[in-house]
């Protein structure tokens, strides 16, 4: 904790507001008819998607999943552009053709969440193989879900990884959770850590309410990997706030899981508690932020409101490199 | 006949008949259960749409949640279909072939040919398909031309709750393996399904309008745009025949071509990409086998050659719609 | 232009050249280096039929061998073609697409058209396609008609050395997902081969025999076959225009429609499946768009609606062989 | 050992001795020319398909690979049918149809050699769950190569067998290589049983060429699995005489590699030897077997080469049901 400057504070603080406020609106605008298609919120998972993406640079890319906003935005994805974009409208950051689960920005390191679970893993290898021939320090980190753990696509990505030593790091975000399936019931292992093992990188689990946590363990990990140690998985247990999608009544957790969970595990307030008893920051340094991102995420809301969808044209654009 | 149920209920009934009438036959995928291992109901969901909702109830573990983990457990159909079980495995979204084509394509349609007749694969697979829930490129699409190249597959597109019923009891009876294809946007259709248990043969059309002008041939959602402009241009004197062939592998070529002969005009309605298309096999049936007998050039509409985008203003622009097929009729009636 | 080099050689030397012009070009797939971590040679293999040897004294390590895991390295080149590299991932057999499509299909053929235009993915997919080898139901299938089904993806079907040598070039400068697929009878076919790099560029179609009475479409090792077709029937008078397309996707739909104008005659020679096949997709062309130049019923001449059979007695009847194609001209010229 | 009956011994000895002959004389016919197409011999592997075959059943069933035929004797495949097989003949085991990567005898329990590495585990899974929810007792066998166990197919299915708790048992032959690939290099795991941990099911390594050694741990998997208590995987070290395939070089194995390996890892000597020295056979009895087997193979190659090739009608059957 005591590693991180003010400003960083203040930063990862801003980043998780900004993605937990972001989610917030978007769940309320969904609820009232306002958003189009199938749509995944990470609120109560931004510890993770901080904590670790503060490590990054543009040049280290990110691999993401349907459930993809906060590593956009923890990534550096203009928030502006993204709400535009899941309302499906011109100004959004992929012009309205890709939607929720299929925000991208390549400048930033972003290669796209994916509406296929395990579709990261194998792509992240290439991340992290371009990296390696280029001789750079990058690192190319996959974030997938406990359910995606389980795909064939992530696990062969794993012993590829560890068989060509790839900068790479494999995040398991493991919410407990693959829709309305239970991640006891459907991952084999009681450990992610055993796993790891068995493709020949280390494991860790991390505790994911925890933004220090979280940052530490990552940045042991992406320092291996940018020193030529290659790959290594960390498992990071969080919960989400809200359905599989948006429309998921949830009646696969317990009545007052999720209520329970906003009380006791939010990142956000844990971070707060520990930085302010800390002396680090007080508590107005944190309330200023939360008024900015509320209006950031008030003016997203507008803008892709008065946006115009994408012209018709735009339907035959964008197939090919020459149209 | 008077009962009225959806589309997703006449599949949700011809599952629970089939479970009941045969022991053998087994359903499994992604929460088609719906909250293994939780703390709470443990068939919350009954499938991502709610659509086996109820099965576990009467079925017990004859219905089971997989991991993710498409190609493990549609192998595990296919393998279980080789030892006398008739399993139906739901692959959530057709889009997600991308990760078990082998087992389809190179495992379970291949067996009998492979082995000299000694296998019989009675293996269900089904999945929903189709744009118009921007639900964006990995979502949507209409994959069916794919399946149907594939010799050894046989592919269903019901397009009415009727033939969702019929075809699938047939499906799960039938010996072959089959890709039974579910049009998301049709989930919420009404329409007249007897209650008892009854099969619709694979390979025979349904001839949904009669006509003398003009043949259209439509598959699955789209059999429902063609019949109404079907429906518009008669009041026109404009008579088109609506074919909904139900089945593209087995193909009912007879009714088509009987069709042409009559029509010597054919327009396809297809909601696939357009290259090697159910489109283009249909043109060529025609122009291959009723040359002689066509006045005019076969009309196709369908998607363009792209992804489905997701913005709506681009996602109703993708799908064929009643205006270009009442455009392409016309251009030739 | 003298010398002459085999197909096989054409391409080995394609990919040497273009990994001597351009940095980011690498190469890997299972065994292209053939011999990782072993105790003998490393570079014992150089591919499976031993069309990468040689790569790897030359280029060292930018030719690297995967484990077994399709998805993973051809997923792994796809993510490092939008990075700025230029892979050529080697898919080994065609018929192994089954593993690892959802990594072509839904990932590098939609990522320019999801992201808005924001990714580039210069990614090439090399593999074998084709029968004739006795290689069975798993390892001779002619694939190419459901990748030219996939918007975001090329597809390209070299027929002679030279075309393998310029088409490859051209495949690995191309800034968008290529399928080049290489028939496997003609790795040993001989022909005359610019020792300097060239392309050929794609959707161009060659022209490969000129003549008024009948077109014939072929693709691939079918060109071939064609050719001999024409040659002899020449003789006789009857005088074909040959067209190789190249590519699939994109199509040179302009010079097959060209020619069909001028001759009204169209047999389509396509060693795949028939259903929704380049068959179906060339004759829909013709009755879509030269419908009123047509003189006779278009002619297909396909493998039949199975898998491919083992026995030489089976695959001979399977694949279209020069006098199915005769007969085809025949009964139309 | 000393539970097998005399009977048992010598049925294990002439299934080793039969795949052996098999695979020599299609070594050698294949060199003539007499046999088309892609060929995987198993010489070497012999105790491996036996060990492990013995302990079953027509009940129960085996899914094979590329390199199948051994798997197939084991399993009980009639000799004369799949020596027919392999030269594409109307009387082979699939009419002429398969050939040796696709022979298949669902009759005894043999689904199919493959040729698709990693085809294997995901149908095995299915054979486990319809004797699971039959309630029989019997079991699904995977053999598969150590490249085949870096394909997702057979990871995920390892894991989907332990949530289901399938009667399966996993096969890793580890002959040190994958076509020209070591399994040193390609296997992010320096041990088998560090992947068994990861999917929650126990490993074992086991010497390949030891026939009893093989017998006693697949029994016990098998056991395990036939009362109910799910899945393992079996390591087992073996080698393979032959090439990747006929035809192959094998220039990246050491020169003598395979001329040491004949001589001290030959599980047919190795065999001979034990039993023999216990006191348990005689040599006699093994010669006998030695000559009865030959002429099998003898039997096998000419009534293959006698047969006719299947009539060209045979093009259009067994694609479905009715034709
Ligand atoms: C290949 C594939 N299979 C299934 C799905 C449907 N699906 C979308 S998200 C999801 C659950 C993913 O669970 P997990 O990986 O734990 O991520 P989480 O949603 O919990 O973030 C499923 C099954 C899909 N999109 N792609
Ligand atoms: C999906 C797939 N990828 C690649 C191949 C080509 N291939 C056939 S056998 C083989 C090596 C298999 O190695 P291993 O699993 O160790 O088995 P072994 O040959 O050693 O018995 C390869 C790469 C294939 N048949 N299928
Ligand atoms: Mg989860
Ligand atoms: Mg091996």
């Amino acid at each position: 904790m005591s590693e991180l400057s003010k400003e960083k504070l203040l930063e990862a603080y801003r980043m998780m507001r900004t993605i937990r406020d972001f989610e917030e609106r978007v769940h309320d605008e969904f609820a009232k008819g306002g958003i189009p298609g199938f749509v995944h919120l990470y609120a109560g998972e931004e510890a993770s998607a901080t904590g670790i993406c503060m490590h990054l640079t543009d040049q280290d890319r990110i691999v993401s999943t349907h459930r993809g906003h906060g590593h956009c935005i923890a990534k550096g994805v203009d928030v502006i552009g993204m709400m535009a974009e899941i309302y499906g409208k011109q100004t959004g950051t992929c012009h309205g053709k890709g939607g929720s689960m299929h925000i991208a920005d390549l400048d930033k390191g972003m290669l796209g969440a994916n509406g296929i679970v395990g579709g990261g893993p194998p792509l992240i290898c290439g991340v992290g193989l371009t990296h390696k021939m280029r001789g750079t320090d990058g690192v190319g980190i996959a974030f997938f879900g406990d359910g995606a753990s389980n795909q064939g696509t992530t696990l062969e990505s794993m012993n590829l990884a560890t068989v060509w030593n790839l900068p790479c790091i494999f995040v398991v975000e493991n919410n407990g959770y693959a829709e309305a399936t239970s991640s006891e019931w459907a991952v084999s292992c009681d450990n992610y850590a055993d796993r790891a093992a068995g493709f020949g990188m280390p494991g860790t689990t991390v505790d994911g309410h925890d933004f220090f946590a979280v940052y530490e363990t990552a940045g042991e990990a992406i320092a291996r990997a940018r020193a030529g140690g290659g790959p290594s998985l960390v498992e990071v247990k969080l919960n989400r706030y809200f359905g599989h999608f948006e429309g998921d009544a949830q009646t696969y957790r317990r009545a007052d899981e999720v209520k329970q969970l906003r009380e006791e595990k939010d990142c956000l307030k844990i971070f707060r508690k520990r930085v302010v008893d800390a002396n680090l920051l007080e508590h107005s340094d944190l309330d200023k932020i939360d008024e900015e991102v509320a209006a950031l995420i008030d003016e997203a809301v507008q803008q892709a409101e008065a946006a115009s969808p994408p012209a018709v044209e735009e339907l035959l654009t964008h197939v090919y490199v020459n149209y | 006949m008077a009962r009225k149920i959806t589309y997703q209920q006449a599949i949700n009934e011809a599952l629970d008949q089939e479970m009941t009438r045969d022991e053998s036959v087994i359903v499994m995928g992604e929460d088609v259960v719906g909250g293994s291992g939780g703390h709470g109901e443990m068939d919350a969901w009954g499938g991502v749409l709610g659509l086996t909702k109820g099965l576990y109830a009467k079925h017990g573990n004859r219905i089971m949640d997989t991991p993710i983990t498409e190609s493990g457990y549609i192998g595990a159909a296919v393998g279980a279909a080789t030892c006398g079980m008739r399993p139906v495995a739901e692959l959530m979204f057709i889009d997600f072939m991308g990760v078990c084509l082998d087992q389809i394509y190179n495992q379970a349609a291949k067996f009998r040919y492979m082995f000299g007749g000694k296998a019989k694969t009675p293996v269900v697979i089904r999945a929903m398909y189709g744009a118009g829930f921007s639900a964006a490129a990995q979502h949507s699409q209409a994959l069916y031309s794919i399946f149907t190249h594939i010799p050894g597959l046989k592919v269903v597109l019901p397009s009415s709750p009727y033939d969702a019923k019929g075809l699938l009891i047939q499906a799960i009876r039938d010996d072959d393996p089959v890709i039974f294809l579910e049009h998301k946007v049709l989930y919420t259709l009404e329409g007249e399904v007897p209650e008892e248990p009854y099969t619709v043969p694979f390979g025979e059309a349904n001839v949904v309008r009669e006509g003398d002008d003009v043949t259209i041939v439509a598959f699955g959602r789209m059999v429902l745009h063609a019949t109404g402009v079907a429906d518009k241009l008669a009041k026109e004197g404009i008579k088109c025949e609506v074919i909904d062939p139900r089945t593209t592998s087995p193909l009912d070529d007879e009714s088509i071509l009987e069709s042409i002969e009559n029509t010597g005009r054919l327009v396809v309605v297809d909601e696939s990409n357009p290259r090697c298309s159910m489109a283009s096999d249909i043109a060529e049936l025609a122009v291959t086998r009723a040359f002689e007998h066509l006045k005019a050039p076969v009309k196709t509409v369908t998607a363009p050659h792209t992804p489905v985008p997701f913005a709506k203003s681009l996602e109703d622009a993708y799908i064929p719609s009643p205006e270009k097929i009442e455009a392409a009729i016309r251009s030739i009636a």
